[in-house]
């Protein structure tokens, strides 16, 4: 293919900011060069590579601190008004590999409750940066609510079972769960950023380090996709976390929920983009029919015009949903109820169209598309996990209620 | 609903002894298969745990039912001539791909080829006499391969009705009274290493559509000038390898031919086509059984709202929906079982018919998009647990996404439906 | 494939019967309905077209179907107490709808109520014979309506296995030897002013859920008391008229209970749910064969591209999945109509079984779903021309939806299937 | 229902341009207190109040000349900058009658390509404006390429057969076609906007007014929705049209394909917002298991969703495509390839979702949906007829076999 994904998969210029495209050409240059230009190398040597790339990325172009104030290092993005130049810097990633978007998604918008105005929280920012910003990769794995156990009366956040709890002292707080299954790399986190309800069963957010004290992981979780990072089940036994290591401040889940579905919606959708060149090559070559050209055959190309669609379709979506953070304020911010919903709505849609261009694709591909060598399958994994951690339990359910509550003004579901 | 086994199936179908067959398998798959199939994906490559359970599935320390085709006269079961061939073969691919559609696939299409030569009134006896033994006398298993596509052009060699063989390029030339085969072959199940016996479609005469010039030859693995390829590494189906095999003048006795000109054309579209199809739909809805089973347990023993998720309307409309496809889906797998077992009754179709060939495609290809639509949709129901492993469901998920793509692939299934639908002529 | 009889078809359930009851109701429909269906719209209030229709088949001029149940003893054909009442059911919705599905539903809704007092082992002798003369010696066509649907409750009528008929607000007390009835409905297909007999899901104690006070009376729509609306204004179906109809104070002969206490809630979920299931998929697969009909005709005179429509493989793809839609409804409607006929066999569940329950609300749905997908489909095929009435497959389009909302609706239909997939003690 | 339909169907205020907000408001003005609020009445005497209320829209209020230059009267929206303003415009009739909308959409669409900077046409103006803008109602109706018919061999505009000819002379050119099926109302039509080939096969469009000598049109047809204006078939027997009448310009037929979808969008989702109020009104009454309110059971609370989920990713699509609209100078233009690819692909998803919209609701209703006194089932067939009529022939596939040939290249199609 010898085009740029941007000149198809087009939209409206001015819906990135104009400064913010040296970062996203920067990205999009370092992921091409160091990663889908050498697709092969980087299989073979999964593991070594993966880590040499991603530092990369996260120290020589500085993406590991996308999110922070400028004062603490960052580029100064910490306003929902670059949300579409998140999603866009995310969508550069997802290209290459989506592990490495995962685990930077899931660091950028744990701390983005902290980071971003008009909610800084110098504070816990003073504690946080200088142990999980160094020189080194620190990763950030987040427990969300999520399913419940049968017979388990939980504190909920929207129907969602929070699994944790927190007691809070004047000395500090105690966060309590068992066999918690984290979102991102459990067995690899640094830091766990826990939604857990107090006394009063509301829900806040406690940051807790991996090395506290009572802070298990269980074993190793072979798990579909993503498997640059392994997760693994937590408990908390009475561990004990400082005072300003505890977030109560109203809608902090709902924006780590927005964010979440803004970013790994940038991801799934690069790696779709990325399946969209790796099947251009492919259909340019084959045949079908004893001759005719697989592409000019109406019905590859419309399962090939399904792939450009779903994609096309789910990037427009995506950059309406970072517009409609951006202009969150007078709504109440990105946690407020509309966006709050918006966020959930559209992230789930995006999911749901990178997934289907991978599937569609793949049934034109045949076995191109199953074996490893072309690369495909790899990134209708990533996808698939991507989508299952963002489903929690019961599939879109969840989100259907709470897209039913905003729009009809439900009180019991 | 107590059991997954009361999904609808037409009570009138199904023959005592298969019944009775069924129940056997069942009680070995669950015993020996279900307690190792999560390590199966490690295995790939080595088959250190999935060639003893193959053993006790096809051998004759086990269930043997690698001999099943074969003629008693030679020391088989004799299904070459059952009336219930269709429904054995569903019944077979719905027990075992309930534990693992690979391990269904790599078991089955040793029994594929044979069907060319050991189904009345197509018996090729001299060569079901010479194979017999390889097949009836083993406590190992013995696998066959199919090797049909072909690098050029995807689909095209399983298109034959269209393009009559003519975009072959695997050559097979009468010397004497030995073929001599050259040509490269892609992703048959059961190479990598895996098959003793292959069956090879061939033409005669390059770039000719006249199926008098296709050829279909059997070749033994360890012919010389055979060469098979390292396994592919794969999706999932880590049962079931796959490589690459070249055939490099390879020399076999001239009857290796499964029959002679015009014939060789007939049996591939009567039995691989038809009985291919009907394999595939006993495999999903297979996995659809233990998607049931697997997801009845998950939703039963998970809250959301506090309630278990089966209890609350919505989530109950998704699984609703799963268990009512299955429901669909296993009917629908019966009655293309049946429409193979009709075609000696007077109401019945040739299996070669564009009837048979349309409506099987059509519906294997229904029951596989649903099967992949609702395997996706229970993953996601298990949310952060439907990656997890330990579910069963993502394995499934990744296997079956080959059952759709195999055989043609979808768009050939669509095609070769309407085709027979609406009397198309160019399709 | 040379016509839409092709459609697969368990052949082993079909009795030659059946067979044989199809081209006669075939060759009338054909000659007098289809003639005239286009016109059917405009006729939605007066009927004048579509009275004399509804003689010919129901009437004893014509076919005389609305005897069909009632035991030969009193003058009828004895369904009621044939194997094959389930298949004849299906066969005649199929056959009907597959010209209007409106007029399919009116004169199968003259046979529903019927079946709670004339099939075995349910026959009320009492009221076999003096409903009989009504319909066994008119030559005008006779209907009957099913008075469920209330202002209040949706489908919760409908939903007796959960709600046990506790929503139910019409009441029936016994005066001496009369019940007096008072209580709204809605919408009953043949109200309006067509219906000769009504039946009245009434409570004999508002309120309660204990099946023994639900009580189904039969009412002639001329008793004092009985009140009729105006048909109402629909979006098609318009050979069916619908309307609110009141009872105040009505009075019937005690003996006009159905059967009694107990036994008329049994009745209910044995013939109404079940068997309104499989006659609504009757009537779906006819329109969708009459869908494949018309639609042929356009992909293979029409063109894209300069070429039929039906020779570009990506419509092809399209008009494919449509007909191989129709192919996989047309199975499951006959396993469905099955379902019943197994009744009285060793392997066959009763009809009031949550499975027998569970599974053909789910068919009802799949065929539904996909009935609804399938025409609108069709319609986007014939383009510019798919929204022209004499195309007629947007009228289907229009007709069919108002089949996948009633009997409860599609969330309805969900529930009871779930109920009983997955065992949920609350939907 | 208390409150707007634009608090929940949310999306970034500066998506709208701020000046246009008055007209908008007007419009939606007139729809609700002419027509939402009287929906019984309007029922009952439908012919009557369908003009009376539709020649306040065009005149009093002047959405006749929206297309035109202010040098003709019109408003001075006549570039492609407009294109979201516009498409909230026509949201905002769809709400009270699609037809209304759909004659409307259809005389702008056919008229921006004359009208529209950069490519006025003012000799064409100065003829059509004075006849066709006049104090009563003018119609036209668009003629655009559709199916062909078994052997027999016709220009195609991308694979769409093109049913009409033009044959130019010095003196004028003359318009030949036979049976011709109108999108718009044939019967009703003062005029019509015929896409025809000329000599080269190269399609080229042909004003042509009704009264022109030669022009049939055949028996009134009954279609399934937009039930106010009546479509016939229409014959051209060597009819003569003046020389200023046929529009040469590369792209017109694209233009005029790029504004209907866009436009027809805002329709079908300015019903389906409709159907969402009257929807919302009815949940909220409704009793389900003996009691529950309807909207509060999950099942139901999901379907609820589905609608506004529907409509709200439609309408953020539809504003993504009118601001590539708006931006596609320096694309080449609104009849690009690359803004007609999106206009055809996001026109047929926006139908597609407002019909999804209401098929999901009306599955909730029950004969509530179905019954003419609900207004339900008018929206659905209403949205129904004009997604049949964007299609043309074939359902989505032209429009896959153009997304294809866009983003793979494709010269056979």
């Amino acid at each position: 293919m010898n085009k740029k994904p941007d000149d198809v998969f087009i939209y409206p210029k001015t819906w990135i900011n104009e400064d913010a495209r040296g970062f996203v050409a920067t990205v999009e240059d370092w992921a091409r060069k160091e990663i889908i230009s050498k697709r092969l190398e980087y299989h073979k040597e999964y593991k070594r590579l993966f880590a040499e790339k991603r530092k990369k990325l996260l120290f020589d172009i500085g993406l590991d601190k996308i999110i922070l104030p400028e004062k603490y290092g960052g580029f100064g993005w910490n306003t929902p008004g670059r949300a579409p130049d998140m999603f866009s810097v995310f969508l550069e990633i997802g290209k290459a590999d989506a592990t490495i978007g995962f685990m930077a998604a899931i660091k950028s918008a744990c701390l983005a409750i902290i980071a971003m105005e008009p909610g800084i929280d110098e504070s816990l920012l003073d504690e946080l940066v200088p142990k999980y910003f160094s020189e080194e990769p620190k990763n950030v794995a987040v427990i969300l609510p999520g399913p419940g156990i049968l017979n388990v009366e939980t504190p909920l956040f929207m129907g969602r079972s929070i699994m944790a709890s927190v007691k809070s002292t004047k000395a500090g707080n105690t966060v309590v769960g068992k066999d918690l299954r984290p979102t991102g790399g459990g067995a690899d986190a640094d830091l766990f950023c826990v939604v857990c309800a107090d006394k009063a069963k509301k829900p806040c957010i406690a940051f807790v380090p991996s090395d506290a004290k009572g802070l298990k992981k269980g074993k190793p979780i072979k798990e579909t996709g993503l498997n640059a990072c392994t997760n693994a089940d937590v408990s908390f036994e009475e561990v004990k976390v400082p005072k300003p290591y505890l977030v109560k401040r109203d809608n902090a889940v709902q924006e780590i929920y927005a964010w979440l579905n803004l970013l790994f919606g940038g991801i799934s959708l690069g790696a779709a983009i990325n399946f969209y060149e790796i099947l251009y090559d492919w259909a340019d070559t084959r045949t079908i029919k004893g001759g005719g050209r697989l592409k000019e055959n109406p019905l590859c190309a419309s399962v090939l015009a399904d792939v450009a669609e779903e994609i096309s379709s789910a990037r427009l979506l995506g950059l309406g949903l970072a517009h409609i953070m951006a202009q969150s304020g007078d709504k109440g911010g990105v946690g407020s109820p509309s966006v709050y919903t918006f966020a959930q709505m559209i992230g789930s849609s995006m999911q749901k169209g990178a997934l289907a261009a991978l599937n569609h694709g793949m049934e034109l591909m045949g076995s191109a598309g199953y074996a490893k060598e072309w690369h495909v399958e790899k990134h209708w994994r990533d996808i698939k996990t991507i989508q299952a951690y963002l489903a929690g339990v019961g599939s879109d359910i969840p989100v259907k209620m709470d897209i039913a509550r905003f729009f009809y003004d439900l009180k019991e579901v | 609903m107590n059991s997954f086994d009361e999904f609808s199936r037409p009570e009138e179908y199904v023959s005592p002894g298969i019944k009775h067959f069924r129940m056997v398998l069942r009680n070995l798959i669950e015993k020996e298969v279900m307690p190792l199939r999560r390590r199966f994906d490690e295995d790939w490559d080595e088959h250190k745990l999935i060639e003893p359970l193959f053993d006790r599935i096809m051998g004759n320390k086990g269930l043997g039912t690698q001999k099943s085709l074969f003629p008693e006269e030679v020391g088989g079961w004799g299904l070459g001539h059952s009336d219930h061939l269709g429904g054995f073969a569903y019944a077979m691919a719905e027990e075992v791909g309930r534990a693992d559609t690979g391990f269904a696939v790599a078991f089955l299409v040793t029994l594929w080829p044979l069907l060319t030569i050991l189904v009345e009134p197509h018996v090729n006896w001299r060569l079901a006499r010479e194979f017999a033994p390889m097949f009836c006398n083993s406590d190992k298993a013995v696998f066959a391969a199919m090797c049909m596509t072909e690098p050029q052009g995807g689909a095209d060699i399983e298109n034959l009705e269209l393009l009559k063989g003519k975009t072959i390029r695997t050559t097979a030339r009468l010397e004497g009274n030995e073929w001599v085969i050259n040509g490269h072959k892609l992703w048959p199940t059961n190479t990598g290493g895996v098959a003793d016996l292959m069956a090879v479609p061939c033409t005669t005469k390059p770039g000719s559509d006249n199926p008098d010039d296709y050829a279909l030859i059997f070749v033994p693995a360890d012919t010389k000038g055979v060469t098979q390829g390292r396994p592919y590494e794969k999706a999932g189906m880590a049962a079931d390898k796959n490589s690459d095999i070249w055939f490099e003048d390879v020399r076999v006795p001239s009857w290796y031919r499964a029959h002679g000109p015009g014939t060789d054309a007939k049996v591939f579209m009567k039995f691989i086509i038809p009985l291919g199809n009907v394999g595939s739909m006993g495999m999903l809805v297979g996995a659809m059984l233990n998607l049931y089973e697997r997801l009845y347990e998950f939703v039963s023993t998970r809250t959301y709202n506090n309630r278990p998720l089966k209890e609350n309307d919505a989530i109950a409309g998704l699984i609703g929906k799963i268990a009512g496809d299955i429901d669909v889906c296993r009917v629908i797998g019966h009655e293309a079982s049946m429409i193979i077992d009709r075609r000696n009754k007077p109401y019945g179709k040739p299996l070669d018919s564009p009837e048979v060939i349309g409506k099987t495609r059509n519906m294997k290809k229904f029951i596989a998009d649903t099967a992949v639509e609702d395997f996706g949709l229970a993953m996601d129901v298990l949310g952060v647990y439907g990656v997890d492993r330990d579910w069963d469901i993502e394995k499934h998920w990744r296997d079956i996404k080959m059952i759709q793509l195999w055989m043609g692939g979808k768009q050939l299934c669509q095609m070769e439906a309407t085709r027979y639908f609406y009397n198309c002529k160019t399709l």
